[in-house]
Formats: C-alpha cells, structure tokens, sequence
C-alpha cells in the first residue's frame, strides 16, 4: 500500500512523526488498527522497517509513525523524505493492548524517550473513550528536555483535567520546572501509584524497562498487570522469517505487546 | 488407502526416468564442482538420480530459492508504481528425480511454517505442483541420523514415489501419496504390479539400510531434556570453534529463514527475499546497537534450540531432519548431533 | 575475413549479444582532484570537443580508488570504467599514483581473467594542463567501449 | 607427519607453567576422520590435542574473535599459516608477547579425497617463519611456479573464461564462509557482508555474488597466504583460489613480490612501490 506523508514533526534532533495518509482514499476506511500494532514501513530502494503506529485509530484519515534515526534505513528516511513524498506502508501486524482486560481499570503508563510511541496510541485511544477507564496516569522520561517527544501533545494533556501528567529528565537543566531523576526513581518516590485496580503499560530503551519492572515489583504490582511492548528485529511481520523468534515464540505474530508474566517464561534473550 | 506398488529392474527404471525427462520439466541432481546439486535436466545422461549422500544442497533452493524476487517497483517524482515480478519459474508442474527421503521430510517440516497463519502463496504452489521421486538410500553417511528423529523413514508420506531396491537386482517403485499414485498410474508404461515379495524385500532393505548408522540418539529424551537446558554450559564449550558463517544454515533443507532487501537503480528497483542464518552477527542486530543475541554462544545455542526443542514446540515436528549436510559443509566440521547429544547429556553432571 | 571473424569472437565478453540500435555507451570517469579534474576542467574551458558519454567523479588521489569503485561502476550503469591521475612524480600527496599503480594492473588484470574484455576499464595519467590529451582519451575510451558493446556481466538487475 | 605426543607435552607445560590461558589447537570429531579446532582452557583437556597431515584449517583465524583478544594464547601454525600470523602481527591484530607459537615445518596437508592438497604441493614456504618452537626440519623456501589451473584459463579465449566464471558466481550461495575463515579478513564490519555492504544490502543473486568475491580477493591481493581456508571451507567446492592465485602470479610477474609475511613487519606488494613498476598499460 503506498502512503503520502502528509506532514512531518521534527519531535527532537532525532525523533521525527511522519503523518501519513492514503494515496488511495479509498484504503482509509479499509485500514483498521487497534494501540499496540506495528507496520511495515518501506522507503523503496533503501528497505523495510518496522514501527508501531503511534496514533489511535480513532483518529481516522491519518495515523502516525515517529522514528527515530538510529540505523541505515532510518538514516535514509530522515534524510530523504519530504512532505508529498511516497512511502510503502504493510500492515498492521502483531497484537495489541488487551482494551477489554483494561475498561474500568486506573491506567498508569510509563514511557521513556521513543517508548512514548506506542503508549501515544493507546493514550489517544484512553482519551477519545475516556468513560471506559478510571484514573489515567502518564509519566514520562527522557535523556534531555530536548529529547522529550511530542511536546504540543503533551501540553494538552496537561491542560486536560482527567489526565495526570508527569514529566522527567535526567539530569537537571536551568529552565526545567518539572521533575528531575530517572524514570524508575520518579516513579517510586514521586507517582507512589495505587496498587489495586490498576494497569501498568510501559514502554522504553531495554535498561528502562529492567528497571522499571524492578521498581513495579518493588511497589508490589503483579507481573500480569504489567504490560509491556518488546523490540526485535523483524523482517517479515508474518511469523516466517524466523528473525523475532524467542523461544517458541513469534514477536511479530504472539507479540509485540506481552505482560511481564508473559517475559517471564520466556528466554531471557531481549 | 492401499497405494500401488510396481516392480522393474534396471533398465526399467532408467527406461521411466527417460520417458519422465522427455515428457515433463524434470530437475535431477548434476555434479557441479565435484558435489551433486538439483538443476534441471533435459536427458538422463546429465543428472544421477542416484547420486551418493552428501550433497551440497537440498531440493529446498527449489522451493525456497536463494534470492527471489518479491516484487518490482519504479519510483519517480511523478509518483511509486508497484508491480509484480515476472512469472516464477519455479511454479510450474515439474518433477524432481533422486530427492533423498530426509530432504523430502525437510519440506514436510517446512510445510508447518509456511502454512501457519498467513499462508505463503508461492511456497505453496511450488510444493503442489512438484512430484518427488525420491530412491531410498542404501548405505547411511558418515553424519546421517534421520532414522533417529522423530518420523517414520520407512513409510514416509512426504515422497510422492519411493524408488527401492529390492533383492534379485528389482527395484520396486512405490507410491506414498495419491498424488505419487496418479502420477504414476499415468507413466506406468514398461513396469509391472509387484508380487507378494515386494513388501518383505522392502522391509528387509529397510532394516539393513537402518543397520548401517553409527549415529543414532534417543530422541524423545533428547527433546525432554533440550528443554530445561537454556543455560547449559555446554552451548559455550562446544560451538567454540564455529566461525561464524552461515553455510550451515544455507544448505539445511529446513532453515528457513530470510531477509528482505531492496536494489535500486535509479528509478527502477526490485525487492528480494534471500537466505539468511541465524548465525549471522549482524542477524538480530537492530538499529541503535542493540542485539539481543551479540557473542556465538547465544547464537548457537538459538540454532540448536530451535531445531530440537522451539519447532517442536510450536508446531509438534522436530526442524532437525538429520540428513547431516550442515556437518559435512561446516568448514571446521561441528557437528550438530555431537552439540545436542552433549547438551542433553550434560545434565546429569 | 574468417580471421577477423574469429577475432572478433573472440574479443568479445558475449558475441551473441547485439547492442541496441539507440545504445550509447556510458562510461565512469573517476579523476584526481589535483591534475585529471583540472585537466578536465581545462578542456572545457579550451573548447575542445569530447564525447558526452562520460560521467565524472572527483576523488582526491587516484589511490583513493577502491578496486571497489571500479566493479559498483561496472556493475550498475557503466559499460567502461576510465580512471585518471596524475603523472608519475607529480600526485599532490608525493606517491600516492604509485601505489595506485600497482594496483589498478591487479583489478585490470583480474578483472580481464573473469572475463571483462582489457578496455574496458582503463587508466591514464592526465595532468592538469592537458586539456588535449583529456579529450583524446575519452575519445579513445569512448570509441574503445563502443567498438565492445554494452556490458552484460553481472550487472546488477532493476527490473 | 605427526607431532601429537609432542603438542600435548607443549600445552602441557604452558598450562602448568602458567604461560597461556587459551591453547588453540585440533581434536578429532570421533565421527569421522576429520579434525575440528578446539580451544582448550584448562590443563585436563590437553590430551584431546592432536596434530597429523588432517589438521588442515588455519588456526590464525581464531585469533581475529573476541574470545581470544588480549588472553595470552597458544597455538600450532603450519607455514602457510605462520605467514598469516605475521601478517596479523604487522597489522596490529594481535601482540606478539601474548601468544605462544608452535611453529611446523609442514610436510603437506590431504585433502578430502585423502591426497596431499593441491595448495601443499605448490607450497613455497613449508615451513613456519615465526615461531617460539618449531616441530620438524625445516627444508626452506622453494621456486615460485604458475598454478597448472591458472596456466590452463589463461590460454581461454575471453568468451569461454566468461563462461566458465560465470557459473562459479552463479552457484555461490553468499554463505560468506570464505571470509570467516578467512584469518585475514579481521575486519569487524566487512565490506561484502550484505548487512553493512552498501551495493548489495542482501540479495543472494548472481551480480551480488560477483561483487563479493571480486572484492574479497582484491581485498587480499598481495596478502594472501595461500592456506586455501576459503576454499576448503566453500560448501558448493567454488575453485576460489583461481582468482587468489591469478593476483599472486600478476604481482609476482610485474613487481617481483611474493610470499606475504615472510618477515614481520612486511606489509605485502600493496604497501610499497617502485618507481620502475610497469606503466605501459596506462593511457
């Protein structure tokens, strides 16, 4: 299927959303994704690559994808991809947050750096069906006040009243009014979140997470309401190619969101 | 269902070999720089059908070819167009002579993958259209172990004929599948029904075809106690010489893994899918640095452990076939049988 | 007649191969910043009339050249390979065409064993007030790779 | 040629000695007759080693993985591995004062067919150039003489070398055993591997074969060792050396070099010019 970008977001020096829409308007109402899933993302002539959609499908007539440069093709989207220009999207593929297990249930997310992608889309989607869930907590982490992503967004959360929003860096900086710490620390000493009821969905670089689900514990939350998305690499997204395989298990085709129970059987290989 | 059998003698077989070369696209094994490889063939005098274990490849590259094209595409300012590829040359009706019984099991074990969830179509057609005929060895090589795992050699349904040597110089030719049936109802000519014999003979060549190994392994206790060993030590020791090349894993017939990469040339480029092994550093490294599986131990170890313990798992038959190529191409020769038969054994230290 | 015949067969990568009737050569011109691409710049600049069928890449020494270079040219869009330097005694950085002599002999050589006919990819050494000689060894070149036909061997498929 | 008693009475007194923390050595396979390499790490594994005209493959390879960098090691070359030693030495690979080497004045290696290998045969410099022990009489360096194979392509016509390579590049796999057994092809991130290569980001096709091997082996022109590790290593049996061996005969022809890392500290023909090299191909 062949996109457009529609538009693109410079969220941090190297953090871009690119908000793609349909070539064929007639794919708009077909394509359908729930929080959690990913695509298959091709700038043709340098490769494939997979990101999670970052918007809700609630949204319709656009969704959203935000990369980060870090490898080759990555390198070349950043560089050669303007507004107006083709891409080839496949997808969705994977599973998604399990929305039926979370209705009525506080929300607690906890994101770091890029980690805030997959989580954008579940908390849009929190948003547009705010009823069906109880407190919404967010809190989220970077390296730098630079590094934080989808900042105007962000800004509106805070000014929504139903969302509690907490903003971290990790080292102090003088315009900085928010908190300062890593995010496992901020999340013990200033979140202190309740226990019962509540779902925890997490997202961010491997050594956040470690610690992050270290923290959870420590705080006493149950491995099964600790959600997570796990990163592999992926070539096929169809459970084929054998690259996301972990154990028995396929990332693309089981995955990529697991509850921490989940990891826990698995071998210790991400 | 009763499955014909037809008996012939020498000059028979090479008879039906022909009328097949002569009527149908027929692949058969040709000595290439001194190994056998699957090419096609226009007479008998090119291929063996015959030719002796091991060979360099399996009939996989036939199903699942090194490099093959997903799909072409042109992209200009004026906009992306995609097409498909020309027709694969691969899917029409063919039959493929001399395919051993343990490559032939290969596609039976590769079928589960490729028809799990989303179905390869490509794969599929080739596989349907194909008839293996397919000689029962005589005498097992040096790192065979296929009578070991966990299939039935002796009456295995994933050949469409079974090529057997009976005693008395007959050679019986058997049909496992209706497929195999029908096809060889249709070219028949020149070979007899066998007699009441056939069926002792044939089980007395299996069993001393089943005598000649000098490997063999329990297999039910192996795949038990793969399983609790994740963090054996035994996956650091052993593999220590591997170099890290991924010839064992492009000769298996039942690797299948792959990648995806895009060629351009200006405008114009095409998408291939080709080979890729697990035993690739860069396999699983993503971008940003991290890689789950970044020393050989841990790469091996995913190799073994998803021949003998994950496939099974998953999709209740053993990936490993035990045809015994990826210890013969191996360029310092470690052995996979000796990697698992330590692993499991290293338990009871 | 008969002899010129089997020359010709046997100086060809692909005999069987016909050229297309509206086929032009293209050929890859990797130059020495210091004498071949002002050579080159000379020869614009003079006026002198050259064949249009090269493409030019400006590299800093004549051994920057990667055998590399030479076989991604010839297997993308080039049907020769023209590599230019400065003259024995003369390159900028005190010896580096000496050692890119040795090692163009090797990847031309190389390259003619495993079948790409001898012109096809050639070297000259053109300093940066022969303007003359630079459009003489296109012509050359040009002509030479015309004379071969477009390249067939392993070129890398787009289509 | 059997030097076994002799290997494990070495490694026995380095381990015990304390001298060495890895010994890189061979064992056999106990299933058939050819002999894996084996890292020995402690002292009661020394009576695996053994050392016969079956301990083919270069053991120099090992030295260019992490397992082995900064340990103190020792190991067994033959000459023509003792040369890739000395090349991994002048290029800074690995530090003399860290291995201890068991030098072989070698008698030949078989091949699989059980003959003494083509490369052996031709062998020009049997014995170890750099070695803290040497096992055997050394006989000394020999004539330089045309491979037979190369001699034979060469009096091809173009049209029939085309043919004839034009299969080998198209059987290749892209398996890439060639340069991982290749101990002089150290580099982490190598230029053929289709991750990191620019031109082919993996695609196991024909062009892409041909622009591997063909940089491979200009890669190491000049460097090449002739140990035949590539080809021994190859699973489709590619002749590889025929494009090592035509560099060797160019080089040796044009600027009288041959025989890389004879001397530490010899970087091969690439590394040096002479004035008088041929120039009567350059327009």
């Amino acid at each position: 299927m062949i996109c457009k970008v529609d538009k693109i977001i410079q969220e941090t020096p190297d953090i871009c959303t690119y908000r793609l829409k349909f070539r064929d308007e007639s794919l708009t109402e077909q394509f359908d994704w729930l929080p959690g899933q990913f695509i298959e993302f091709s700038l043709l002539g340098s490769g494939e690559c997979t990101f999670c959609i970052a918007s809700s499908a609630t949204r319709k007539g656009t969704f959203d994808c935000s990369i980060k440069r870090a490898g080759i093709v990555t390198a070349d989207i950043h560089r050669d991809i303007d507004e107006g220009d083709e891409v080839g999207i496949r997808g969705p593929y994977g599973n998604w947050f399990p929305l039926e297990d979370l209705k009525g249930k506080n929300l607690l997310f906890v994101g770091g750096g890029i980690g805030l992608a997959p989580l954008r889309s579940l908390i849009q989607y929190a948003i547009d069906n705010r009823n069906q869930y109880a407190d919404c907590t967010i809190l989220y982490g970077a390296r730098t006040s630079a590094d934080l992503c989808y900042k105007e967004e962000i800004e509106e959360w805070k000014t929504n009243k139903s969302l509690r929003v907490i903003l971290t860096i990790d080292k102090p900086e003088d315009t900085w009014k928010e908190h300062v710490g890593v995010v496992p620390k901020i999340l013990e000493e200033v979140v202190k979140p309740k226990v019962e009821n509540t779902k925890v969905i997490t997202c961010g670089p491997p050594i956040m997470i470690k610690y992050t689900l270290l923290a959870l514990d420590r705080l006493g939350f149950a491995p099964k309401d600790v959600i997570t998305t796990l990163e592999m690499k992926m070539q096929c997204g169809l459970g084929k190619c054998g690259r996301c395989n972990i154990g028995s298990t396929y990332v693309c085709k089981d995955g990529p969101v697991f509850t921490y129970e989940e990891l826990k059987r698995l071998p210790d290989e991400f | 269902m009763k499955l014909t059998t037809y008996s012939t003698d020498q000059a028979g077989l090479q008879a039906f070999y022909e009328a097949i070369i002569r009527a149908h696209d027929t692949y058969g094994p040709v000595e290439k720089f001194g190994k056998f490889d699957f090419k096609k063939v226009n007479s008998l005098s090119e291929c063996d059908p015959e030719s002796p274990i091991p060979r360099t490849m399996s009939v996989k590259p036939l199903f699942f070819p090194k490099s093959a094209k997903v799909m072409k595409y042109t992209a200009t300012s004026a906009g992306t167009e995609l097409s498909d590829t020309a027709e694969d040359p691969l899917a029409g009706k063919r039959v493929i002579l001399g395919v051993k019984h343990c490559d032939a099991r290969g596609l039976q074990v590769l079928d589960a993958v490729y028809k799990w969830d989303y179905i390869d179509t490509d794969y599929e057609k080739r596989r349907e259209n194909t008839i293996l005929i397919s000689p029962r060895c005589d005498q097992a090589a040096t790192h065979c172990f296929c009578t070991s795992l966990d299939y039935d050699l002796e009456t295995l349904d994933a050949v469409d004929v079974a090529v057997i040597n009976g005693a008395d110089r007959k050679i019986y030719l058997q049909a496992r599948t209706e497929k195999g049936e029908t096809f060889l109802k249709e070219n028949a000519t020149g070979l007899t029904s066998a007699n009441g014999s056939a069926e002792a003979e044939m089980k007395k060549q299996y069993e001393t075809f089943a005598a000649s190994f000098r490997l063999k392994m329990n297999y039910q206790e192996i795949n038990e106690r793969m399983q609790g060993q994740f963090d054996s030590p035994t996956f650091e020791e052993v593999p220590s010489s591997c170099v890290s090349c991924n010839t064992c894993a492009f000769v298996c017939p039942t690797c299948h893994c792959f990648k995806i990469s895009d060629e351009k040339i200006r405008d114009k480029g095409v998408r291939y899918k080709s080979y890729d092994s697990c035993n690739n550093v860069y396999f699983t490294l993503m971008a940003g640095g991290h890689n789950p599986r970044p020393v050989k131990y841990r790469r091996w170890r995913q190799r073994a452990m998803h021949k003998f313990v994950y496939y099974k798992e998953r999709f209740g038959v053993n990936l490993c076939i035990g045809c015994g190529k990826c210890t013969t191409s191996c360029p310092v020769n470690i052995s996979i049988f000796e990697v698992v038969t330590k692993v499991a054994s290293s338990m009871q230290e | 007649m008969e002899a010129e015949i089997k020359e010709k067969i046997v100086s060809m990568e692909k005999p069987h191969m016909e050229a297309p009737p509206d086929w032009q050569p293209v050929i890859m011109g990797i130059l020495c910043n210091w004498c071949s691409y002002a050579g080159s710049d000379l020869t614009g600049t003079s006026r002198i009339q050259y064949p249009p069928n090269i493409r030019i890449i400006r590299v800093p020494c004549s051994s920057r050249v990667d055998p590399w270079f030479i076989i991604k040219s010839l297997q993308t869009i080039a049907d020769g390979v023209l590599i230019s330097g400065c003259h024995p005694g003369d390159c900028h950085y005190i010896s580096g065409n000496y050692y890119a002599r040795r090692r163009f002999l090797v990847t031309k050589k190389l390259l003619n064993f495993v079948g790409f006919h001898e012109n096809r990819v050639q070297f000259s050494w053109v300093s940066a007030a022969e303007g003359a000689k630079f459009a003489k060894v296109v012509t050359k070149v040009t002509e030479d790779i015309r004379k071969l036909g477009p390249l067939h061997l392993y070129k890398k498929e787009n289509s | 040629m059997d030097y076994t008693k002799q290997i494990q009475d070495i490694a026995g007194r380095l381990f015990s000695e304390g001298k060495i923390d890895i010994f890189i050595g061979y064992r056999n396979t106990g299933f058939d007759e050819n002999q894996v390499p084996v890292l020995i790490h402690q002292y009661k594994d020394v009576d695996q080693l053994l050392f016969t005209d079956k301990s083919v493959f270069n053991l120099a390879n090992y030295l260019k993985y992490e397992h082995t960098r900064n340990k103190r090691v020792g190991l067994i070359v033959k000459g023509c591995d003792s040369r890739a030693l000395n090349l991994m030495l002048t290029e800074s690979q690995v530090k003399r004062e860290n291995l201890y080497i068991i030098g072989i004045a070698c008698e030949g290696v078989v091949n699989e067919t059980g003959e003494k290998a083509q490369n052996c045969v031709e062998c020009m410099m049997p014995d170890a150039v750099v070695y803290d022990e040497l096992l055997g009489s050394a006989t000394g360096k020999r004539e330089y003489q045309v491979n037979a194979d190369i001699r034979e392509l060469d009096e091809k016509t173009l049209t029939d070398r085309v043919e004839y390579f034009e299969e080998i590049f198209e059987n290749c796999i892209r398996c890439n055993a060639c340069r991982h057994s290749c101990p002089l092809c150290y580099c982490a991130k190598c230029c053929i591997d289709q991750e990191t290569a620019t031109l082919f980001h993996g695609a196991n096709t024909t062009s892409s074969a041909f622009h591997a091997l063909m940089t491979w082996s200009l890669h190491l022109a000049g460097r090449c060792v002739d140990c035949r590790n590539c080809e021994k290593a190859c699973p489709i049996h590619l002749p590889l050396h025929l494009l090592h061996k035509l560099n060797e005969k160019v080089i040796y022809e044009n600027f009288q070099e041959n025989l890389a890392g004879m001397t530490e500290g010899d970087r091969g023909a690439f590394y040096k010019y002479s004035l008088s090299d041929p120039d009567d191909f350059i327009l």
